[in-house]
């Protein structure tokens, strides 16, 4: 414990350093997956393709990836926007499947009613399809936030600060408080900014809290529970 | 306050316009951070302006730093920094290898004044497997009839003094167990659990004698000898280098250890660590 | 007036959906597409809003072809219900009223009282307006759907299966509400169903459709009944076979109107 | 771009084909942890997960403790469980059992919620006992969401045992360490080459698998899902809009 | 014969489904539950086999309380057919069809070849028989539903809006299928829907229930038509509105059955 009081102003640092480099991350890879994941969504044909290179990218090992990186950016091996761009294709590797199959959910009879009412090709994206692909690209978004936060301690084994370096200088240095730390910090960053999602979510998307209001309403399905 | 870095600044520029901030860079490892810290506020007490770059990494990350510029004072070792110019050195005493050093360095670049605290590989085993083997010398290893597996990190593997310069210099075959913490608390639990016979852990490390180990001696030098040396940019002035060689004359080899068994036992930050040391000399 | 001429629609896939279609649907009245799945009903509807545009021959709208219209223009004009009534989940229900009032440019405000005395008209509560469709019953919903339709009083109203969705019980509610409101505003319907009860019970006109897109019959119900074109008329509505084919008989002193296989269809006014 | 002709190099090198840390003994290896790890997790993880999308009971718990879990930094239980245990095959086992959990556990109880209330419904008016509504109905519809589970956690053990070499002398990863100590970044680029091609190899197993396992019946659903809507066809289902839409 | 003494059923959570209900079920006749959505139609159907267990008195099948009865064993010897036909998706037609004789241990042979003839019973090719339920329309679908319910050649079937997920007419269809299959089987029939048409057609007895889980009345269609119990079931049959107060009307010397609203609804036989 001694070491958590006299290192509190070390570890609110990380936390920030920690911030600033997931949350750029985090935002990049939704923004870039919608429209990727819009692609597979309306041309069959490249969702194979697309959802497979995301697998492979997926697959590839963390730590190779943070310095096979630099080679390819020419950025130095330190900069932290490697392990922005790194966490980058990692989140871009989880959400767009998760984007494709949230354009999928959107019913075509909404979409159908909303060509019929007079909606141009565009309008209809913005006003329509998107706000309805919300709720499942919110929750792809979660799962980004929470893996994204997680692997960028990853970083501190090739020198990137962050509340990585709590368990990698812990462990030099035997301190488990220091781990345990660590691991409690990144696990409430990854929730609080999982908790500011579902919140903005809320805010954005105010029609999903009136379906769930009926969705709990809608009676059971008597047999489950009933006859067993 | 993120006195370590903006995170988006990779640190590559380095000509910020302010002459007076100096940037003080540490390895990615608590020691080097103790005594980048013990520049850093010697300076400041010095009323000059200091920009800490702390916990950077390995050697290959910073040193392209320091030659550009980016960073101002680093605080190496003599013995690891002149083999990572001069990878076939032949140096091995402290004056020869300092000597060596000084010429080793690129256009630039400078070290000041080495301090009599030494912080290099080393080789140690139990207490226990010294007796039992009668083992207190690197030389003494051939008599040991049982296999015995040496653990460090990785690149031990591929240096001159790691396995293949045991067979050399010594005549010892001995196998390898990489274990990635530097010497710290897992290679210790592996020599305790005898997963492993023999460890590499720096000299200065307050765990070999916390858990009464025995230091293999070298008289071959198989090692060289690696004491704590400041490497300086120009942009270091000549009050600079005078109070940073204060300290370092200052620093003796038990006084490195005691600095680390704070931060190891008591779990002290290097910037509390470093201010009571500075305190207790009463240097400035 | 809204005229097919020589209408005929291939999809890429070799799919005729429509086959020759020469109509011509009265303004101000009701006109039911009906038939039953894969005839084509929805094909022609969307004909008429430029949802899908033909392969062939020409729709016109008061003389005018509409495949010269800008199809997003055309159908900011044209009130258009589905089955499932289509409204967009995440508005509220008043701003689903007033989506092409707002589309079109309608300031929010007017947009927003015009779309309150819409659902007076369809017989909604206005308490109802700061819902969201999921919180509202089927037969609700469709309701919200028909106010939207009329939201910018068009001349044509499309209606694709609008009640298929409800139960029974509501769908006849809301037949008997359409015809109430189509006494009070006149508008030329377009109503696709393949319930035939449905059809005769709204239809002016009564299209029977049949498989691959062709026109069967197109006359008022009752012509129907008494003069079925041809077999799969006569078929199709019942009239040679069980429901449609009544004799009466006398139950305790009423009379009850049974249908061919003995159930009864109604009881007889004295 | 220097760097991969390292890396090919470094793979090429028969040297590096034979003898102790072998590329062979290294792919076993990490073949083996990854297996190893995989049961374990799916011993754990998907009985409680087929028993949650069951019962429907706890679906709660099981959302937070999949989602919790996956918050968890891999390398720092790897560290604290390492410092605890020491060396060896113990704490990347551990760390990666964590690692495996959530996609196995969300897999199995997505996969058994999926499954139409109204066909156990069904089966169970047709005289089911419950285990048999369990092992003929549930498990075999559950199916394909399940081994997707298990495939997603695979491809996160093998792309993670590479730090299982942090703690111990295992696996693929050693050369990853390796290259990044001694500034050999093609044995690198090779080594992390290896565990990529090894996934994929792997998850194309799956992918095989899965076609193996999905019942049939199930497969034919998504080929003609529109004969499967209980009510009509509707004629424009699975086709993008683009009639009249091209302004 | 099935006979409900007293029966009620409140759910865990307050609401009460079916209130104390008495009712007697013919043997070898057909008995339809009719009544709108949440009247507690399926409820009580599902009180025969065991799916619901009563929370007050008692269901009686040929004298003996079901709840005395091992459940599972129940549900094999009674035949039951849902909406959307309950089929086991990842078992082809004929081990759909056989699952209950497996369940029971007769050989798959025998299974099989019983299923067959049964596919024949209910008017399905035998070359469906291979076939998954996912590849058959939903009609085939239902009836593979009903030659399910058949296959323990049980005397009571139990009908949960078999026909209600269908179109009109395949729905038709399978009425008069079932109609024709009941001719030949007389089972005990306990049919469920919330088409009061239906109810009519099909049922010896129609059983109508009202919101609450009560019964209104029970009796022949006719009956119910002459005679309703009270102004709910008047209004619910449509005696007294709408579509069945009939009137006869001439159209180009045929006699046209015409309802209140004027629409016609058939033609009178001569
Ligand atoms: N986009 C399309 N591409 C290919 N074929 C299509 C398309 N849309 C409809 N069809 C086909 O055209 C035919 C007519 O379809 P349409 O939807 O007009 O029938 P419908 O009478 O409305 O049927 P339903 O009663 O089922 O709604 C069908 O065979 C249908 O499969
Ligand atoms: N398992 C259950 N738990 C609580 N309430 C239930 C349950 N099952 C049914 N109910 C309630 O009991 C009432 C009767 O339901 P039931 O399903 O018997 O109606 P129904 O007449 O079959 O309606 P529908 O025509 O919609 O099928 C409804 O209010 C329903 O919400
Ligand atoms: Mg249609
Ligand atoms: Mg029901």
């Amino acid at each position: 414990m001694n070491w958590l009081w006299s290192n509190l102003d070390r570890v609110g640092e990380l936390v920030l350093v920690h911030l600033a480099l997931s949350v750029p991350a985090i935002i990049l890879s939704f923004v870039v997956s919608v429209p990727i994941g819009w692609l597979a969504h309306r041309y069959r044909w490249s969702r194979g393709v697309l959802l497979s290179l995301c697998a492979l990218l997926y697959a590839i090992p963390s730590l190779a990836l943070f310095i096979a990186l630099p080679a390819i950016t020419g950025l130095g091996l330190r900069s932290p926007l490697n392990l922005v761009i790194a966490l980058t294709l990692y989140g871009v590797a989880v959400i767009v499947r998760t984007a494709a199959d949230a354009f999928d959910a959107v019913e075509r009879d909404v979409l159908q009613s909303a060509t019929a009412v007079g909606y141009s090709a565009a309008g209809r994206f913005w006003g329509v399809q998107l706000p309805l692909a919300g709720p499942v690209l919110l929750s792809g978004l979660r799962v980004v936030i929470v893996s994204t936060v997680s692997l960028a301690t990853v970083g501190a084994v090739i020198g990137v600060q962050s509340l990585g370096s709590l368990f990698t200088d812990g462990f030099q240095r035997g301190i488990q408080v220091e781990i345990a730390t660590g691991i409690v910090l990144t696990i409430a960053l990854a929730l609080l900014l999982d908790w500011l999602a579902v919140l903005g979510g809320r805010l954005l998307m105010p029609w999903t809290r009136a379906g769930a209001a009926r969705a709990g309403s809608v009676r059971p399905v008597a047999a489950a529970v009933e006859a067993s | 306050g993120c006195a370590s870095g903006d995170p988006l600044d990779s640190g590559s520029d380095g000509g910020d316009g302010s002459s007076e901030t100096i940037v003080i860079g540490s390895q990615d490892y608590y020691s080097n951070e103790i005594i980048a810290e013990l520049y850093a506020q010697a300076l400041e007490e010095n009323g000059f302006t200091v920009d800490r770059q702390f916990r950077i990494g390995q050697r290959e990350v910073y040193i392209p730093e320091i030659e550009s510029g980016a960073i101002d004072v680093f605080p190496e070792y003599t013995g690891n920094l002149l083999q990572y110019y001069v990878p076939d050195t032949e140096a091995k005493t402290s004056d020869d290898v300092y000597a060596e050093l000084e010429g080793a360095l690129p256009d630039g670049l400078r070290v000041l004044d080495q301090s009599p605290a030494t912080d290099q590989d080393s080789y140690n085993v139990t207490r226990t497997f010294s007796e039992e083997n009668d083992v207190t010398s690197l030389a003494d290893l051939k008599n040991v009839t049982t296999p015995i597996t040496l653990g460090g990190n990785s690149e031990l593997a591929t240096r001159p003094y790691g396995p293949e310069g045991l067979k050399s210099v010594y005549g010892v075959e001995v196998g390898f167990t990489p274990i990635e913490d530097s010497g710290g608390p897992l290679t210790l639990k592996a020599l305790v659990d005898d997963q492993v016979q023999m460890v590499n852990i720096y000299s200065a490390d307050p765990n070999i004698k916390a858990n009464d180990l025995v230091t293999l001696e070298d008289p071959e030098g198989l090692f060289l000898a690696s004491n704590v040396v400041p490497v300086v940019s120009e942009k270091v002035t000549d009050e600079m280098a005078d109070v940073i060689n204060t300290v370092s004359a200052a620093l003796t080899p038990e006084d490195l250890v005691a600095l680390n068994s704070l931060s190891v036992n008591d779990q002290e930050s290097a910037d509390q660590i470093a201010k009571d040391w500075l305190a207790e000399k009463n240097l400035f | 007036m809204i005229e097919f001429r020589g209408v005929t629609k291939q999809f890429p896939d070799g799919t005729v959906a429509v086959h020759d279609v020469d109509i011509v649907i009265p303004p101000h009245k009701t006109t039911v597409l009906v038939g039953s799945s894969g005839s084509g009903k929805t094909t022609l509807l969307r004909m008429i809003n430029r949802m899908v545009d033909p392969t062939g021959g020409q729709v016109l709208i008061d003389g005018t072809d509409v495949a010269t219209v800008d199809p997003v223009k055309l159908r900011r004009g044209i009130g258009y219900v589905m089955q499932n009534s289509g409204l967009l989940p995440h508005r509220k229900v008043i701003d689903n009223v007033a989506t092409v009032p707002l589309l079109r440019g309608t300031s929010r405000r007017e947009a927003h009282a015009r779309a309150l005395e819409l659902l007076d008209t369809v017989g909604l509560d206005r308490s109802l307006a700061d819902k969201y469709p999921s919180q509202l019953s089927g037969g609700q919903q469709q309701r919200v759907g028909v106010a939207r339709g009329l939201a910018v009083d068009p001349n044509i109203l499309l209606m694709d299966e609008p009640f298929g969705a409800v139960d029974p019980i509501v769908r006849a509610e809301l037949q008997q509400e359409l015809l109430r409101l189509q006494g009070e505003l006149g508008k030329t319907v377009v109503f696709v169903t393949h319930d035939i009860d449905e059809a005769f019970l709204l239809g002016d006109q009564v299209v029977i459709m049949q498989q691959g897109g062709r026109i069967s019959q197109a006359a008022s119900p009752a012509e129907i009944l008494a003069h079925p074109a041809d077999a799969f008329v006569a078929d199709f509505v019942g009239a040679d076979r069980g429901k449609r084919a009544l004799h009466l008989t006398e139950v305790d002193g009423r009379s009850i109107v049974v249908d061919a296989d003995g159930r009864p269809a109604g009881v007889l006014a004295s | 771009m220097n760097l991969f002709a390292d890396a090919i190099a470094w793979l090429v090198d028969p040297a590096n084909w034979t003898g102790a840390g072998s590329i062979p003994q290294r792919t076993f290896e990490h073949l083996w942890i990854s297996a190893l790890v995989l049961v374990i997790a799916a011993v754990i993880a998907l009985p409680l997960g087929g028993l949650v999308g069951h019962t429907g009971r706890g679906r709660e718990p099981a959302v937070m403790v999949s989602g919790g879990l996956r918050a968890l930094p891999t390398l720092g239980v790897l560290t604290l469980f390492a410092l605890w245990l020491g060396i060896g095959l113990q704490a990347p086992v551990i760390a990666l059992v964590i690692l495996a959990i959530p996609p196995l556990l969300a897999g199995a109880y997505a996969g058994f919620e999926s499954v139409d209330r109204r066909t156990i419904d069904a089966a169970r008016a047709m005289g089911m006992r419950e285990g048999q509504i369990v092992g003929k109905v549930e498990l075999p519809l559950s199916m394909p969401i399940v081994v997707g589970g298990i495939r997603s956690a695979t491809l996160q053990i093998i792309a993670t045992a590479t730090l299982a070499a942090y703690v111990s002398n295992f696996g693929l990863g050693r050369f990853i360490f390796e290259g990044l100590k001694t500034r050999d970044y093609g044995q690198m680029l090779g080594g992390s080459i290896l565990v990529i091609v090894l996934a994929l190899v792997v998850d194309g197993a799956f992918a095989i698998t899965q076609r193996l396992v999905v019942p049939a019946g199930v497969r034919a659903v998504r080929t003609a899902e529109p004969r499967s809507e209980p009510t009509r066809p509707r004629a424009i289902v699975g086709q993008p809009i683009t009639e009249g839409n091209q302004e």
